[in-house]
């Protein structure tokens, strides 16, 4: 078991976002966190990089307990983030933002900057362009590629589908396997229960701040009640 | 008259390098740390007063003097970030300026203490103390020199930031302090190597000035300060290309001001300051928020 | 209400006590205490602004001194009556926060902060410039305080203890107004602007109308203490209009505690009580008002006032119940 | 037939490459309870702050009650009658419950400009904030500072600041979120009975279907700006184009 | 500058004496009262005493102090004040014209100070008269210049507390003009301070030379701010003039920097005739060292090699011995100061404010800067500080005034009522 969530309660403010959410992921596995919006997948990942550190709970990544570290350390651990709205550093250019991590990482393997351009063609030609002035969907593929240029043991994904056309959604299934196959486990949140069909093993449905179902995506998928309740209208 | 006009632009542009040379590290370290220091100043007094002792106590060497002067400096910067300023970053504006404040206050008495309340007459820099001739007048080689410093350090700073790896860190962390963290960067360590960096930057603006005012006193510091507030307000807080464009500005328009218009007077500089304020709070070269 | 009660009678032993130091103190007790309470009015004036909208001015210093030369001016050119060289004062006051406040108050922050300095450093370098008028560095000198004259009679003011009470009436009646606007719906209002500027313009409210008329109250404050300043040193220069000086109402309401009422009153007692003891022991009293400063600013976040959280905070309910 | 509450015509908004609101028309009838609904990042949020004026549209233009909006500061907008609350808690938390109803009273009832009369003595303004914090189910908590609240009713003072505009059309912004289901149940009463009353015509903009679906008589659902949706909650429940957007659209293999 | 335990007692004294004169309620309406109704010379006789220390300035008050430290060593050492022990405090003036009044107030309402002296700036002595005459305290102003002191406060508002005891701007422009009518000069210039000051002796410069020759002109003026370190913009200024004299009142740090800054333009080279009125400080003396160049006129308040009598020489002696370094002209009017004080008080036998004043009217006393007579009408000390062109001398690591003209106090200085025909030099 690579990452172990335990009990975790997170606030924002005075408001209760997650409410003691335990779940668990194994080496090697795509696990995916379903839920319509503002349910606390995003809280849920931010909670476990430590940029919104919970008040409670417990959370053992390779059964070492990183809640409470800041999030360079769980950087450092093995841990790389990908957020929604993904952060570019808009004064770095393409290059710059992969290489970046590359350099602060304390891990070295598959992944460098040759194997994260042929795995999104697109960075090569956009190298020397500042973040600031990529596309969205540029911007979505080098947000991965940072994450995966630290070549970490987790990556955390908030919502990878998003605001991607069909067709970009099917290369991105096939990123995420090419991902998983050099042995990096992936914990993403996404709404888009056929994309997350395509590439998961297991699934969690996160219900206004607490884990509410543990299925595998075909269990989910076949059980048109869960979907209607909890995914759908 | 082209005698003139030219050695009113070698002042003005001397004079313009001389207060970047200051403006550079309070304008890096409000880009990256979003504190505006008041005792940037006293930075600059400390790399001054450091710098002459050590070419004092090291055989008047100005050049051996300015190498370990500003370290010194750098340790007082460390010391302020450390222990002080990095518990009141999430504190409102008023108690950040305060802090500076209260530290200009601070090293103001204790460059009394240490050093004597009278003004030290300093020497020329070895090398750089004659003039030559421009166009028939004497030009001092010590204000060329920093007049070809001043695009030096901007260059070099340049290069540092745009150029090596630590650079592109700080880069990252001044644009996305949560996201830098978030990649490994130990956000709290870079704050304090940036500060003391700034901190380094000002006391070598004060080591140059040893040679530059030709005169050491406590409480010099307070009149530059002002200049780099302007300066760095001008250019776009945080821009240094817009500190750097601002200290040009305000040398020249000082210099020609002070030569053409006799009733010249820092109420033209206040006007620029808040004309470019109301048009564009950003300044010349801030990132719009 | 007991906390209402207790308040009210806070401020009346207040007043008590400097009645008596008016009628029993020697006359550099007076001094002292009239230098308090001019910095009093002036850093409540101000708190107005900082406290209760979070604008940080670095420009009051102008407004100060608006007040000091349009007192000077009219007592030495027109008439030395002191009303109406204060009338004169916060009048001059009033019109330049009104014109530099519209300027300003579109901006916050740091952008605000660099915008009054700019519009402070114009004004002390006009002051310093036009000489004609202001007596350049060497100030406006020689404005003595000629008898409050009301008609029917007049009373000397010449004396410390005689000019004392016309200085305790203005603090007291500044206390009263300033409570009074805080009270207020306005004041309710600045309050909201502090508590959460973002919202206040949902609830209806013109936010840069609201910022522009207490910059302007607290400019006027800040010329009515110019004015009773100079009345008291009978001279004013213009290092009164510098950025420094402006420094001085931040201090003292950091001092104090900016959230509460009470804590620029008590700043201003602080600030200038300190300074004089220091100055007894040392020279070196820049150093230990620094490290003095440090003290506050790492460990009473909420300023001295604020520092007694507990009793401020019943205070405070007190004050705003219904 | 009088005018629309509010009418958009061809409103834009794009944020660098980002397109938040394509060329949306839509008319609000006074009276009609409506959600808007849609996936993250589907201009929802973009929509409410160009209507309620915190950012200005690249193109288009708003009429309330026929007049042009477009361009108008928050709080003339406000005046007027077009109010919002918002997502994440944002009332003035220092200040006492009924203090923060009292504002938007005073504004509303011109009274904000008061520099030395007492607060306390606008006895009609007292009274009206004692109503509306009846309406949203807080009286016994209006000498609490609102930062005492629990959650839920920090949700419903959320709204009552909002109500104490008196407002004739509400955007509401998530009105239940972070809410308990007793909470819950309390403010969707609360919305309903309000809309019953007529005064103020609600759009809500929200995740939770269940609410959604339970209260609302239109629903319009946006996704990257464009309104792909309008109409009844069944219509809308029956909508392929809908679903799909929800679940995500079929990936060739 | 730390002080001695005794301060702190006395401080607490004072405190208890305030507590004790507030209890006695009506009696301390008037603390002069207190002192009139004591006889005459009980106690000691106390001087408050200040200057600035901070700041850019701060070394003027450390020189001031030096002065204060050595008078009343020695004149405790020789049994005091007509036998009374003489005590000083010394505080910060901060330049700033409050804190000159807060000062005195302090010295005399709390401490309880016989007498005061110091004063740096002229807008702090000008503020600070009319609190003097409400103190009712002798003030002998030790540094500020500015003539409207005695003309108009002294003299024609009758303000007769305030004394100078240093030369006024009389000294340096009316002085200067006499110096300068004899020099080859017919176009003259200035860069000077951006304040009453500066503008001031500028005016008095020209009204006066102009007097004496009709054949000059005045052709540039550049002013530089308080605090300016970058004078090399002003400098270009003059020498787009080309003028054949150069006349700046600039002193302290300002000068040093802009004598050096002048020195690399080759400024000095190509005007020949340089008048510095305070160029004779000891801090701009050893800050420019070598770089002053030689012949240029210089003066100041005092000048430590002249007169070059025996009382001057010892007292420098003595001065260097205390200090290990050459007195600057503040610590002589401050030193002089006291032993003024002593005399007047000796004389009249008593510490009276208006008894010491009447003693003090007319004066004769002898200083190191020679004999100094205060003048009845305005109070100013008349005594003769020479003007001299700078030479190296071996003997001194800082040039040195050489050849030196002595105009009299008498014939250069302003004179009463300042108003009218014959008022001013030349008479």
């Amino acid at each position: 078991m690579i990452l172990q969530v335990l009990q975790v309660n997170t606030f924002y403010g005075s408001s209760h976002i997650l409410q003691d959410v335990s779940f668990s992921v194994n080496s090697g596995e795509v696990v995916s966190l379903l839920g319509r919006n503002g349910v606390g997948k995003t809280t849920t990942l931010r909670s476990i990089m430590g940029l919104t550190p919970p008040r409670s709970g417990s959370i053992l990544f390779k059964n070492k307990e990183i809640i409470g570290k800041p999030p360079y350390e769980a950087a450092w651990a093995g841990l790389a983030y990908m957020p929604d709205d993904l952060r570019i550093f808009p004064d770095l250019t393409c290059e710059e933002n992969l290489d970046i991590a590359a350099k602060l990482s304390r891990h070295t393997g598959y992944w460098n900057r040759e194997r994260v351009e042929e795995l999104f063609p697109v960075l090569r030609a956009r190298r020397k362009q500042k973040g600031l002035n990529l596309s969205g969907g540029e911007k979505k593929m080098l947000s991965l590629g940072r994450a995966l240029m630290a070549n970490p043991e987790l990556i955390l994904l908030d919502e990878p589908s998003e605001g991607l056309a069909p067709l970009v959604v099917g290369s991105l299934i096939q990123v995420i396997q090419e991902i998983k196959e050099k042995n990096v486990t992936i914990l993403l949140a996404d709404q888009n229960l056929k994309f997350c069909r395509r590439v998961c093993n297991r699934g969690y449905i996160v219900e206004k701040g607490r884990i509410v179902l543990e299925e595998t995506m075909e269990g989910i998928w076949s059980n048109e009640e869960v979907i209607k309740r909890y995914l759908v209208l | 008259m082209l005698q003139s006009i030219v050695h009113v632009c070698l002042a003005g542009l001397s004079a313009g390098m001389f207060i970047w040379l200051v403006a550079s590290g309070l304008t890096l370290i409000f880009g990256v740390l979003r504190v505006l220091n008041f005792a940037h100043g006293s930075f600059y007094m400390l790399g001054a007063y450091f710098c002459y002792t050590f070419l004092r106590f090291m055989g008047e060497n100005f050049w051996l003097g300015l190498l370990v002067g500003p370290l010194c400096v750098c340790a007082a910067g460390f010391a302020m970030e450390r222990f002080f300023l990095r518990y009141v970053y999430h504190l409102a504006l008023p108690y950040q300026l305060l802090l500076t404040f209260a530290f200009v206050l601070l090293f103001d008495d204790l460059v009394k203490i240490f050093w004597g309340a009278g003004s030290i007459g300093s020497p020329a820099a070895p090398g750089l103390s004659g003039s030559i001739s421009v166009l028939g007048r004497n030009f001092p080689v010590y204000s060329l020199f920093i007049i070809g410093v001043g695009p030096l350090i901007a260059v070099a700073m340049w290069v540092f930031l745009e150029r090596t790896w630590l650079g592109c860190i700080i880069r990252a962390a001044s644009s996305d302090r949560e996201m830098a963290s978030a990649i490994g960067v130990r956000v709290p360590a870079l704050y304090t190597g940036v500060f003391m960096f700034g901190t380094w930057l000002g006391a070598i603006g004060g080591g140059l000035a040893v040679p530059y005012v030709g005169l050491l006193t406590p409480g010099m510091g307070e009149t530059i300060i002002i200049d780099a507030f302007v300066v760095a307000v001008i250019g776009g807080m945080g821009s240094l290309k817009g500190a750097f464009l601002g200290a040009l500005v305000i040398g020249l328009l000082s210099s020609f001001g002070t030569r053409f218009i006799p009733t010249f007077d820092m109420f033209l500089t206040f006007i620029l300051m808040a004309v470019i304020l109301v048009w564009r709070p950003q300044g010349l070269f801030g990132e719009s928020t | 209400m007991v906390h209402r009660y207790l308040t009210y009678g806070l401020y009346g032993a207040m007043a008590a006590v400097l009645i008596g130091i008016g009628l029993f103190s020697g006359r550099f007790m007076l001094y002292m205490t009239m230098k308090v309470m001019i910095l009093a009015i002036f850093a409540m004036g101000y708190n107005l602004l900082l406290g209760r909208t979070g604008l940080l001015s670095f420009g009051h210093a102008a407004f100060y001194a608006a007040g000091a030369y349009g007192l000077g001016l009219v007592s030495l050119h027109l008439s030395s009556h002191p009303l109406l060289g204060i009338f004169a004062g916060l009048a001059a006051a009033f019109v330049m926060a009104l014109v530099i406040g519209f300027f300003c108050v579109r901006h916050t922050e740091i952008y605000f902060a660099m915008l009054t300095l700019a519009f402070g450093m114009m004004v002390f370098s006009l002051i310093w410039n036009l000489r004609s008028i202001t007596g350049g560095d060497d100030g406006l000198v020689g404005i003595m305080r000629a008898p409050l004259d009301l008609g029917f009679f007049s009373i000397p003011l010449r004396k410390a203890n005689h000019y004392y009470f016309f200085v305790l009436f203005f603090f007291l009646l500044s206390i009263f107004l300033i409570h009074r606007i805080r009270q207020s719906s306005f004041g309710l209002i600045l309050a909201g602007i502090h508590e959460n500027d973002r919202r206040i313009e949902f609830a209806g409210i013109s936010l840069r109308n609201y910022r522009l008329a207490a910059f302007v109250i607290s400019g006027v404050f800040a010329g009515l203490a110019g004015t009773l300043g100079t009345l008291l040193e009978s001279n004013t220069a213009p290092f009164s209009a510098h950025w420094s000086y402006s420094a001085q109402p931040v201090l003292v309401s950091l001092i104090g505690g900016i959230h509460t009422f009470a804590g620029p009153m008590v700043g201003g007692l602080i600030f200038i009580v300190l300074r004089e003891i220091i100055e007894r022991f040392t020279h070196n009293w820049m150093l230990w008002f620094g490290i003095i400063l440090l003290v506050i600013i790492m460990g009473f976040r909420g300023g001295v006032v604020g520092a007694l959280s507990g009793f401020a905070k019943q205070k405070k309910t007190a004050s705003t119940e219904i | 037939m009088s005018l629309p509450l509010l009418e958009i015509q061809r409103l834009n908004k794009s944020f660098g490459r980002v397109v938040a609101a394509h060329d949306i028309d839509l008319i609000f009838e006074p009276g009609v309870l409506t959600s808007i609904i849609g996936p993250n990042g589907a201009g929802k949020s973009t929509l409410i702050n160009l209507l309620s004026g915190s950012i200005h549209p690249d193109s288009g233009s708003i009429f309330f009650e026929g007049q042009d909006i477009t361009r108008l500061p928050i709080h003339r907008r406000v005046k007027m009658g077009l109010c919002r609350s918002f997502q994440v808690v944002n009332v003035f938390p220092e200040l006492t419950v009924f203090d923060n109803a009292r504002i938007p009273l005073l504004a509303l009832r011109k009274r904000a400009h008061g520099l030395f009369r007492p607060v306390g003595g606008e006895k009609d303004v007292h009274r009206e904030v004692l109503e509306v914090l009846e309406r949203v189910g807080l009286p016994a908590e209006a000498g609490t500072t609102a930062s005492a609240l629990s959650h839920g009713d920090k949700r419903l003072l959320e709204v009552g600041i909002a109500l104490a505009a008196g407002p004739k059309l509400l955007f509401l912004d998530e009105p239940t979120a972070g809410m308990n289901p007793v909470e819950r149940s309390k403010i969707l009463e609360n919305i309903r009975s309000l809309s019953r009353e007529g005064k103020t015509t609600f759009v809500i903009v929200e995740h939770d279907m269940d609410i959604v679906f339970s209260l609302s008589e239109r629903v319009i659902v946006l996704h990257h700006g464009v309104v792909i949706g309008d109409g009844t909650t069944e219509e809308i429940r029956n909508s392929p184009r809908v679903r799909e957007v929800y679940l995500g659209e079929e990936v060739p293999s | 500058m730390k002080k001695t335990k005794m301060s702190r007692r006395d401080f607490m004294k004072a405190g208890l004496l305030t507590t004790a004169a507030a209890a006695l309620g009506p009696v301390a309406f008037k603390p002069t009262g207190l002192w009139a109704a004591t006889p005459n010379l009980k106690g000691p006789i106390k001087v408050g005493y200040q200057a600035v220390l901070s700041g850019t300035l701060a070394g003027y008050g450390a020189f001031h102090n030096m002065g204060v430290i050595l008078a009343t060593e020695e004149i405790n050492a020789a049994g005091g004040i007509a036998g009374v022990k003489l005590e000083v405090e010394f505080r910060d003036s901060t330049l700033a014209a409050p804190e000159a009044i807060k000062n005195a107030r302090y010295f005399v309402d709390s401490w309880g100070a016989d007498f005061l002296g110091g004063i740096d700036s002229s807008g702090q002595a000008l503020a600070l008269a009319p609190v003097m005459a409400e103190l009712d305290r002798v003030l002998m102003v030790t540094h500020a210049a500015t003539e409207k002191l005695t003309e108009e406060h002294v003299f024609k508002k009758g303000i007769k507390q305030v004394f100078r005891i240093c030369t006024p701007t009389y000294q340096d422009s009316n002085a200067a003009a006499f110096v300068a009518k004899d020099l080859p000069v017919k176009t003259w210039s200035t860069i000077s301070p951006k304040y009453e000051y500066g503008y001031t002796c500028w005016e008095m410069f020209k009204n006066t030379l102009t007097k004496f020759r009709s054949d000059v002109s005045f052709i540039a003026d550049s002013w530089a701010p308080f605090g300016t370190t970058d004078f090399r913009a002003h400098i270009n200024t003059i020498l787009d003039a080309k003028p054949q004299g150069f006349y700046s009142t600039e002193w302290a740090g300002e000068l040093i920097s802009m004598v050096k800054q002048a020195n690399q333009a080759g400024f000095f080279e190509k005007v020949k005739h340089v008048m510095f009125p305070v160029g004779a400080a000891m801090d701009v003396l050893e800050g420019c060292g070598p770089e002053l160049p030689d012949n240029v006129w210089i003066s100041g308040r005092y000048f430590f090699l002249y007169p070059d009598d025996r009382r001057n020489n010892d007292w420098v002696a003595r001065f260097r011995k205390r200090w290990d370094h050459y007195p600057a002209y503040v610590s002589e009017t401050a030193y002089s100061t006291f032993y003024a004080f002593k005399k007047a008080v000796e004389e009249s036998g008593s510490k009276d404010t208006a008894k010491v004043i009447q003693a003090l009217e007319g004066m004769t006393f002898e200083s190191p800067a020679g004999k100094r007579v205060f003048r009845k009408e305005d109070h100013q000390a008349m005594y003769n500080v020479p003007w001299g062109l700078t030479v190296s001398n071996p003997k001194y690591p800082f040039k040195v005034m050489g050849k030196q003209i002595v105009i009299p106090a008498g014939e250069c200085f302003n004179r009463p009522p300042f108003e009218g025909p014959g008022t001013k030099p030349p008479f």
